[in-house]
């Protein structure tokens, strides 16, 4: 079994890979030979990224075979996953084989070497393990069909002359080109590539890598309607925005470099010795941290020990490594930071809602199902060098972030900012399941998440293109009978995330069983630690208000009257192309968590979930939070889910009153709290304070930059040259042009000086002999003043 | 009277053995003016053009005294004082009589392409010229203080003539009253020191001077005394005659109206010969001072050598920052040559230094050093003598063609002589001191022995670090010219430029040895490091 | 006759010296600047003759001074060649009117 | 061959390219062009030939090659001055990257529409002067080669620029001549205090023996020889030359001035100020991280108001080399990786050199390009041309990615290797380091949205951008700028490896000659 880590990455690497190919292709030929008119490039991302869904599919069946696909066994127990591990373990780990079983199965190894700096390297690995798998096919599934939705979506493109209606040029004409069928499909295959590469890698450098590189994708794609001013600036405030988490995202990086020498996850190999990764080197193989002093103040970082252990070393060895526990905690902080960037949470989560800008089938794939969720992606894969004070931050961070989305949700009107409003709220999720120590809740979430929100960002889109380029809910309205397909998957998707179900029985969609167990986690949580109660409260009420707005959306499009017949009149159901993916959509966002947590999809999560959180992690650090033990979570799983679906039912009560068999009109309700309503309407007024804060302050800082030779510099040019004229009595103006710099002050004042000079020559004659004398005389009193006297 | 006859007859035996052999490239020179003469007086010069009896002189005389260089280098024959001890006859003279001669020959053949003496006027021309240079080939030999003086004068007074040679030009009237009134002037206070000089030490022959002052200096009461601060004094009025041929701060205010006035010719052979002269002279008489210095000498020449190198910093200053606002390019060369000036004043500064304090220094074989000094300053003279005589040489040229000196009727030229522009470029380049060109090499041995002289005072790194600022301010308006030639564009309806193959074959041919002189200086600093270090042995 | 001292002679050179320089630096004309040089040089020539009688220097003064007084006389014609060129162009011996150079 | 005669060759053979050009008559334009841009490609393929041709280059060895101290010949004996060549893994990857950005800017020559003769030969020249400097081993030599570059940079400027082309010139060459004027003073320390020595080679075995240069001596030296390649880097604040010489210069030119000249300056202190003065050096660190980190935050900041469109380039090169600045300088050791996350920031900022080569050198001649068409460069009066010219902007926007340091491609290697390295020599200024990255994107990507996208194209000129289609040569250049910026991205190892054992080589030295954070040292020292 030792050859299945390298075969199951050379099965992924090929999914990762086979869209770069198809990637360069369309490229190449996209400003060659294919025509505007062509779909060619449609079909080789969609055989791509198909093909990459097959290889992902069978190295995931390759992998269960090897381990007897023991995940799927019926295990009551919580720990369930041992017993798969009774396998033998991966690649140059049977050293250390009494260790095995708490750790989880996990295949590394190194593709190539980027650099190497003595004992430092810098390569790129893989890691994978359930997760890695789990997160390929979801990746490679969903780009598939979203490629084939957009074969549909974006078929207006395929023209050579492509009338955009949201840009105007200086003369107020909608703005004609060249259709850019092709470019859309390049830009989705190395989006995906990207992705995959994110997924796949092995170090966390690699990870930042593809972490920039999916953030560039979503900037080309963003941007696709290069045209519109609006789209190239939500494009920019992406990729800027991204870059303030990546500002935290290397500090962590920096610091785990310096301290620790390496960026690998896990123990790789150099040279003939193997070396601890972070995992090791941060935990022990029961999970824990190993402290060098009573304080806690310092951290030990283990090291191989004779037995091939990982350890920290005994004793006042200054040789051992440490770090100290605050730059630990900064460290996390910071790559969370990226995280944060990435997945849109509080306080950077202004970018996102603007990204949809962008097609909606990158909306649907990139801002919904799988770029955004790589910030929860990696705050999971990094879960063990985070420290119980960076999970705490994490938490409130999710918390702050799920209630303030979902608030401004409930008041948006544009169709996709509602979903997009909705994802960040749901990314929050995520990450409070997370910071909570829900670890396998939080990813849970992230893979019905992925599933049902795609599904409705494509029926949106469906609705959209239905509805030629409308995006406004107060101008659509009645589309379920114009487009019922579309309205019963969106439907699905609805449910889903509104986690509705039925009691008592196993009818639920995923989003119940993902959102029940972050409730859960979160309730068994604060029993721990009450002061914390708000990270309970607040997901259960905004529960409540998502199933509100997902509802409120969905009666506001598709039933009731059409307030705007000219839309009504063009509104209809979308082509084949385009719905079959629905269709293949919403049968997963319904039933891909089938059982919960007894669950395949939870349970096959749970295999790579870090050491030791199953058993609780006591109280420590600063912070003094204990993360609840499974079955701490377990016990309280019922009660958590009915409350949950309680703020369900009540938000999805309050919606249907309020917009399908009106009882109140929403107007009241918003003319009664009119602050309140700009308020949300204003998105919190992030977006006004960052531009107060940041934006305008560094252009002042960059005037300021340009301006210093100039301003400051002149200034002193001014001084010199006044007192250089008054000294030589010579008043000319001097070319004030040329005033840029030191090189100037000097040239202007030698020159200055030089044209002074030109008042001792004359030119007359007596004066010249004069100097003859007064010089002699001065030469010889300067000579016997400054003689030595014997 | 036997004694005084054997005294004669030993004087005729001495001067016919050694002295007339030993002075023989100023007696052909002497030749070459009377066969002038001669020519105009028989009216033989309709047939041969006076031009070629010149050259045909000074070639004669280049000849001699590098055979005479090359005799003393090789140890064919030895140093001697001749005509009584009233010259020297030894490597250094022989040095800069030859560079003196070749210049000559250059000058020479400069004035032929630029034909700025009309037939008429060329046989008085060439007789100042040549009475002038013989004028300096004396002052590079002078080993007597009348001698000194005899130089000088006859290196000034034909060259006053020169200047205003330009008939009927006021500028030139102007210029030569100016030169003469001042050069006189400086002439009579040189010779009031050297009275004094002479009388207070009691003698006139150089090489006695050390012994007599050391006398004086080692008398007990220091230099506190009325005949030590005489000496001084004296000193100090010899040196301002020098400093006024060397245009030095403050002495140097003749020299840009000289030159503005003078032809460019004129200007560029007394920029470089009378230069190369009266460093041969200051070099000769500063030795014979502090050759033989003694510890309390030793102080004083060091303060006296610092002195000297505070005014050449401020002579270099002052050259480069008056150059700034200038138009007329003779006048921007003019401050180039007083900046330049500068610079050499440098080496003998540090070659002071080094020669009275260097005796202190533990580990520093002082004589090699201020041999290295003089080499420095021997080096820079014969690039100099290139570097400078082609931009004046150049600059003749092409007023020649656009019949103006000013800077902005140079404009563009460089697309109509494109030769002449790129030897021009080399030269300013050089003058700058931009390697791989000679005077980067002369800079850098200069600089390199301020910065050995450094240990001894810290003034010198003062004066290195003055002289390292100035190089990068001479830029700016030495690119004047280059800016002018290459970038501005050809004035409108300008008369185009036509410059025949012999006059770019001249420019390369002085331009040429400035590259070779600035990639392999192997073979000119070894000569001039051996005339050194037989001159301080 | 009591035998003048050597100071004496130096400070009748020493005056003669001052008196041309300050001529020089002082008279507009020409000629009367010359003039000034020759005072400068007779100052310098008093000298020599003065140290050739009290010093040992000896002869070599006399020589000096012959030279010196040779070389004054050549130096002279020349300047007033120079002069009479000056005038011509200028149609004055004013040396202050010799400014067009400068600067 | 001989390889002194080789590297003789490959130095001086631009040189005698020039001189033939002479022969050429002046109509004959597109000979001229050819032939120097046969010239330039033979002598990449030498410069190639020097780095994978066998037995020529050995990527293992530290020392100098083909011998360790260097081949030479006397040049000027009484000065002990050799004709001293020889390469390493420093300067091999610079001779190589000079070999190729000139191909490019003899291709992107095209665009010179006067004296082409003057250019062409000029042209030549710069590159000899290039390549000795990289080359030279003594130190008079470099000198030399080191001035020689100015005098064609010089009229290059001032003939072919732009309206303000005379100032950007003597702008550029008072600075640099400026430095050069510090370097020799330093350079005359080393002579005589070595007792006469030009050899780099063997004043740096002086210099680091602990003996013959004292700790006032380096310091100053370094703080001489600092300004001199500082002043080339530039660093702030030395840099206010740069924008302008960049501004005004031609397109070639500007490659050629970003691509390789800046990166002279890094050499210098590679070469010459780190192993001739390691006590200065040591002494300077701090303050050389903190110019470092100050310049990238400061041309960040500057580019982001540029409306010149060149200007913006010219302060990213600013901020570009603010990086190798900081990698160099990271001078600490680290108790568990000694000297490795120094040896990093080194190859960091080698690597920064050779990236910035390329992705600079790219954006001018994307700049240029777009220049020839609309003659104007207001970055307020673009917009569009990702329609109008999707290929060209399609390779703009790689190159320009490039420089904003995404991964894949090279700038990325280089930037994050140098900042990750510095946490571990200051936290603080790697935190204030690593804030560049949100500028870099901030400028970069607002002027691909003010060139490139947006509705239509604002400026003047519109009809020239049809009449004028990307041609073929342009394209050639780009990509070939773009794929080797991916290559270089991708696979940095090609270029790390070469320069690693040279980088651990000069990183031991120093560190035995001066030692880092002594109480450190000591302590390993006791166990």
């Amino acid at each position: 079994m030792d050859s299945l880590g390298p075969e199951l990455a050379t099965y992924l690497s090929i999914a990762w890979l086979l869209p770069l190919v198809g990637f360069v292709i369309e490229v190449m030929n996209g400003f060659g030979q294919w025509n505007r008119l062509s779909r060619k490039a449609a079909l080789l991302a969609i055989a791509c990224i198909g093909t990459g869904f097959l290889f992902s599919s069978y190295a995931f069946c390759r992998w269960g075979t090897e381990t007897n696909w023991a995940v799927f066994a019926e295990h009551e127990s919580h720990d369930g996953h041992a017993s798969v591990l009774d396998n033998p373990k991966e690649v140059g780990h049977d050293h250390h084989a009494e260790n095995k079983s708490a750790v989880p199965l996990a295949y590394s190894g190194k593709f190539y070497t980027l650099a190497k700096f003595g004992n430092l390297e810098l390569s790129l690995d893989y890691y994978i393990d359930s997760l890695t798998l789990l997160m390929f096919c979801m990746v490679t599934f969903i780009a598939t069909c979203i490629h084939v939705f957009a074969v549909g979506y974006m078929s207006d493109e395929l023209t050579i002359e492509y009338v955009d209606h949201h840009a105007h040029d200086s003369h107020g004409h909608h703005v004609h080109r060249l259709g850019r069928f092709y470019r859309f499909f390049s830009f989705l295959s190395l989006f995906c590539f990207a992705m995959l590469g994110l997924v796949i890698a092995g170090n966390i450098f690699q990870v930042f890598v593809f972490w920039e590189l999916v953030g560039i994708c979503s900037f080309l794609l963003i941007g696709f309607y290069t045209e519109r001013k609006s789209a190239n600036v939500a494009a920019n405030k992406a990729f800027i925005v991204n870059r303030v988490g990546d500002f935290g995202f290397i500090i962590g990086l920096m610091i785990l470099w310096t301290y620790c020498g390496t960026f690998n996850f896990t123990e790789y190999k150099s040279g003939e010795t193997m070396k601890p990764g972070l995992f090791e080197m941060v935990r022990t193989a029961e999970g824990e941290l190993t402290y060098t002093d009573d304080t806690h103040e310092t951290v030990a970082l283990h090291t191989s020990n004779e037995h091939g252990h990982w350890v920290a070393p005994q004793g006042e060895s200054t040789k051992r490594r440490t770090i100290p526990y605050m730059l630990l905690v900064v460290a996390g902080l910071g790559v969370f930071g990226g995280c944060i960037g990435k997945s849109a949470q509080f306080p950077l989560q202004t970018w996102l809602p603007d990204a949809m800008e962008g097609p909606t089938p990158v909306s649907a794939l990139v801002h919904s199902a799988t770029m955004v969720a790589a910030g929860v992606y990696l705050a999971a894969r990094f879960f063990p060098v985070f420290t119980s004070e960076v999970l705490l931050a994490i938490a409130y961070t999710g918390c702050i972030t799920l209630f303030v989305a979902a608030t401004i949700a409930v008041v948006a009107t544009d169709i996709k900012k509602v979903l997009a409003y909705s994802t960040i709220s749901q990314l929050g999720y995520m990450m409070l399941a997370i910071g909570l120590g829900g670890w396998a809740a939080g990813l849970f979430h992230l893979i019905t998440h992925a599933f049902f929100k795609s599904l409705m960002f494509l029926a949106s889109g469906a609705v959209i293109y239905g509805c030629h380029h409308e995006q406004e809910m107060p101008k659509m309205g009645g589309l379920f009978k114009k487009m019922p397909i579309t309205a019963l998957t969106m439907l699905v998707g609805v449910i889903a995330i509104a986690g509705l179900a039925i009691p008592g029985t196993p009818i639920a969609f995923s989003g119940y069983h993902s959102k029940d167990a972050i409730v859960a986690t979160a309730l068994a949580y604060t029993q721990h630690n009450p002061v914390h109660f708000l990270l309970f409260m607040t997901p259960l009420v905004t529960a409540g208000i998502t199933a509100f707005y997902m509802f409120r959306l969905w009666f506001y499009t598709f039933t009731g009257t059409p307030r705007d017949e000219h839309v009504y009149e063009h509104a209809h159901e979308v082509p084949k192309v385009m719905f079959v993916p629905l269709l293949v959509l919403s049968v997963l966002a319904a039933g891909c968590a089938i059982g919960g947590e007894h669950g395949q999809l939870f349970k096959m999560i749970s295999l790579s979930e870090p050491v030791g959180l199953a058993e609780g992690v006591p109280a420590s650090g600063v912070a003094q939070v204990t993360l609840p033990s499974h079955d701490d979570i377990h016990a309280v799983h019922s009660t958590a889910g009915v409350v949950a679906l309680l703020a369900a039912s009540l938000g999805t009560l309050t919606a249907f009153l309020l917009y399908c068999k009106p009882v109140v009109k929403p107007e009241n309700i918003k003319n009664q709290f009119p602050g309140l309503h700009n308020f949300l309407v204003e998105k919190w007024y992030f977006d006004d304070l960052y531009e107060a804060l940041f934006i305008r302050p560094s252009h002042a800082v960059a005037r300021w930059a340009t301006g210093f030779d100039r301003l400051i510099l002149d200034g002193i040019l001014h001084g010199a040259a006044k007192s250089t004229v008054i000294v030589s009595a010579i008043d000319r103006k001097f070319d004030e042009g040329f005033v840029d710099g030191i090189v100037n002050l000097v040239g202007n004042t030698t020159r200055r000086f030089g044209y002074s000079l030109r008042v001792f020559q004359t030119g007359q004659i007596r004066q010249y002999v004069m100097f003859i004398a007064v010089s002699v005389v001065a030469l010889f009193a300067v000579l016997f003043a400054l003689l030595p006297k014997a | 009277m036997s004694s005084f006859g054997n005294l004669l007859e030993q004087l005729v035996k001495e001067t016919q053995n050694t002295s007339l052999c030993h002075f023989a490239p100023e007696l052909v020179l002497c030749a070459t003016i009377v066969s002038l003469l001669l020519l105009r007086l028989l009216s033989l010069d309709r047939w041969i053009p006076t031009y070629v009896a010149v050259l045909l002189g000074t070639i004669t005389s280049l000849g001699l005294a590098g055979s005479q260089l090359l005799g003393l280098l090789n140890g064919d024959t030895h140093a001697e004082p001749f005509f009584s001890g009233l010259l020297m006859f030894d490597a250094f003279g022989a040095f800069l009589r030859s560079l003196l001669a070749l210049f000559l020959v250059l000058v020479v053949a400069l004035t032929v392409l630029t034909g700025i003496p009309d037939r008429e006027d060329a046989p008085d021309f060439y007789t100042l010229l040549l009475g002038s240079t013989i004028g300096m080939l004396l002052m590079a030999q002078a080993n007597n203080l009348l001698m000194f003086f005899i130089g000088i004068e006859m290196t000034s007074v034909p060259s006053y003539v020169m200047v205003g040679f330009l008939k009927g030009r006021k500028q030139s009237s102007e210029a030569a009253l100016k030169y003469v009134v001042y050069g006189a002037g400086a002439a009579g206070v040189m010779l009031y020191g050297l009275s004094l000089l002479a009388g207070v030490l009691g003698t006139v022959a150089i090489p006695e001077v050390s012994t007599h002052l050391a006398t004086i200096l080692g008398s007990g009461s220091g230099i506190s005394d009325a005949t030590s601060r005489t000496v001084i004094l004296a000193i100090l009025m010899v040196l301002v005659g020098l400093a006024f041929k060397l245009s030095i701060v403050p002495f140097h205010f003749w020299c840009p109206d000289a030159f503005e006035g003078a032809s460019a010719e004129v200007a560029g052979f007394l920029s470089v010969a009378s230069k190369a002269a009266a460093f041969g002279l200051l070099v000769r008489f500063v030795y014979a001072f502090v050759g033989g210095a003694n510890q309390v000498a030793a102080e004083v020449f060091t303060g006296l050598g610092i002195a000297i190198g505070a005014i050449a910093a401020i002579t270099v200053t002052f050259g480069n920052l008056a150059a700034y606002s200038q138009t007329n390019i003779k006048r921007l060369l003019a401050y180039s040559t007083i900046a330049h000036a500068g610079y050499m004043l440098m080496a003998v500064s540090a070659m002071i230094v080094i020669l009275a304090g260097g005796r202190s220094i533990e580990g520093m074989d002082y004589r090699a050093e201020a041999a290295r000094c003089l080499e420095g300053l021997l080096f820079y003279l014969f690039v100099y003598l290139f570097m400078n005589l082609g931009a004046f040489a150049i600059t003749a040229l092409l007023r020649n063609q656009t019949f103006s000196e000013k800077i902005e009727d140079f404009n563009g030229v460089a697309y109509e002589a494109p030769v002449l522009c790129v030897c021009m470029m080399a030269c300013v380049f050089s003058l700058v001191g931009l390697p791989p060109l000679g005077g980067f090499w002369g800079k850098l041995v200069i600089f390199s022995t301020l910065f050995v002289s450094g240990k001894i005072h810290w003034f010198m790194w003062v004066m290195l670090a003055i002289g390292g600022i100035n190089t990068v301010f001479s830029l700016v308006y030495y690119i004047q010219i280059l800016r002018a030639m290459f970038i501005k564009p050809r004035a409108e309806g300008a008369r185009p430029v036509q410059i025949p193959t012999a006059i770019s074959n001249y420019a390369l041919l002085i331009t040429v040895p400035v590259l070779l002189l600035g990639m392999f200086p192997t073979w000119t600093t070894e000569l001039a490091n051996k005339v050194a270090t037989i001159l301080l042995n | 006759m009591e035998a003048v001292s050597l100071n004496s002679l130096l400070w009748v050179g020493a005056v003669l010296f001052v008196c041309g320089v300050i001529c020089m630096t002082t008279k507009r004309n020409a000629i009367g600047v010359l003039i000034g040089v020759e005072l400068v040089l007779n100052g310098a020539n008093l000298n020599f003759v003065a140290f050739s009688r009290y010093s040992p220097l000896a002869l070599d003064g006399q020589v000096a001074a012959i030279f010196v007084i040779v070389l004054a006389a050549a130096e002279a014609a020349v300047a007033l060649a120079i002069a009479m060129n000056f005038y011509n162009c200028h149609l004055s011996i004013d040396v202050d009117r010799g400014d067009e150079l400068h600067g | 061959m001989d390889p002194l005669c080789f590297l003789s060759a490959l130095i001086f053979l631009p040189a005698l390219g020039a001189l033939i050009l002479v022969a050429f008559p002046s109509k004959a334009v597109d000979a001229m062009r050819m032939f120097t841009v046969a010239i330039t490609v033979l002598v990449f393929a030498m410069t190639l030939n020097l780095w994978l041709g066998a037995g020529s280059f050995d990527s293992s060895i530290a020392t100098i090659q083909p011998v360790a101290e260097g081949v030479s010949k006397p040049w000027i004996p009484d000065w002990n001055i050799h004709y001293r060549l020889g390469y390493d893994g420093i300067s091999l990857p610079l001779v190589v990257l000079t070999g190729f950005v000139c191909v490019l800017a003899a291709l992107a020559s095209w665009s010179i529409n006067k004296l082409h003769k003057g250019y062409f030969m000029l042209f030549l020249l710069l590159e000899t002067g290039m390549l000795g400097t990289f080359l030279a081993l003594d130190f008079f030599l470099f000198y030399v080669f080191w001035e020689v570059m100015l005098l064609p940079m010089y009229f290059l400027i001032g003939i072919w620029g732009g309206p303000r082309r005379e100032y950007a010139a003597i702008k550029f060459f008072l600075y640099t001549l400026a430095g050069s004027v510090l370097m020799l003073i330093a350079m005359l320390m080393f002579y005589f205090g070595s007792g006469r020595e030009f050899s780099l080679i063997k004043l740096a075995e002086l210099a680091q023996d602990g003996h013959t240069f004292d700790y006032t001596t380096q310091v100053i030296a370094f703080v001489l020889l600092f300004i001199g390649f500082a002043i080339k880097v530039p660093s702030f604040p030395f840099h206010t030359w740069l924008p302008d010489a960049h501004v005004e210069a031609p397109t070639p030119i500007s490659m050629i001035l970003a691509g390789v000249l800046l990166k002279m300056g890094g050499y210098g202190i590679l070469r010459i100020a780190f192993p001739l003065c390691p006590l200065g050096a040591q002494a300077a660190a701090y303050t050389l991280v903190g110019i470092g980190v100050f310049s990238i935050i400061y041309g960040a900041f500057a580019a982001l108001a540029q409306t010149d469109f060149k200007r913006l380039v010219a302060y990213s090169s600013v901020s570009h080399m603010g990086y190798v600045v900081l990698g160099m300088a990271v001078w600490k050791i680290n108790e568990h990786n000694g000297t490795d996350f120094w040896l990093q920031g080194m190859s960091g900022a080698m690597f920064q050199m050779i990236a910035h080569g390329v992705s600079s050198a790219g954006m001018f001649f994307m700049v240029g390009v777009i220049y020839d068409r609309v003659h104007h460069r207001n970055l307020n009066e673009f917009g569009g041309l990702a329609n109008r010219m999707p290929l060209y902007s399609g390779l703009a926007a790689g190159i320009f990615f490039a420089g904003l340091g995404l991964p894949g491609l090279c700038g990325f290697i280089g930037e994050v290797a140098v900042v990750i390295s510095t946490w571990n020599f200051s936290p603080l200024l790697a935190i204030i380091a690593a804030s560049g990255v949100i500028l870099t994107a901030a400028y970069i990507l607002w002027t691909l949205q003010r060139v490139y996208l947006g509705a239509e194209y604002k400026g003047p000129h519109s009809e020239e951008i049809d009449h004028m289609p990307f041609n073929a040569r342009e394209a050639f250049v780009a990509f070939t700028l773009l794929i080797t910026a991916i290559v270089l991205g991708v696979y940095p190892a090609i270029v790390f490896d070469a320069m690693n054992p040279t980088l651990q080589g000069l990183v031991d030295s120093l560190q035995k000659a001066a030692p880092a954070d002594a109480a450190t040292a000591v302590t390993q020292a006791l166990q």
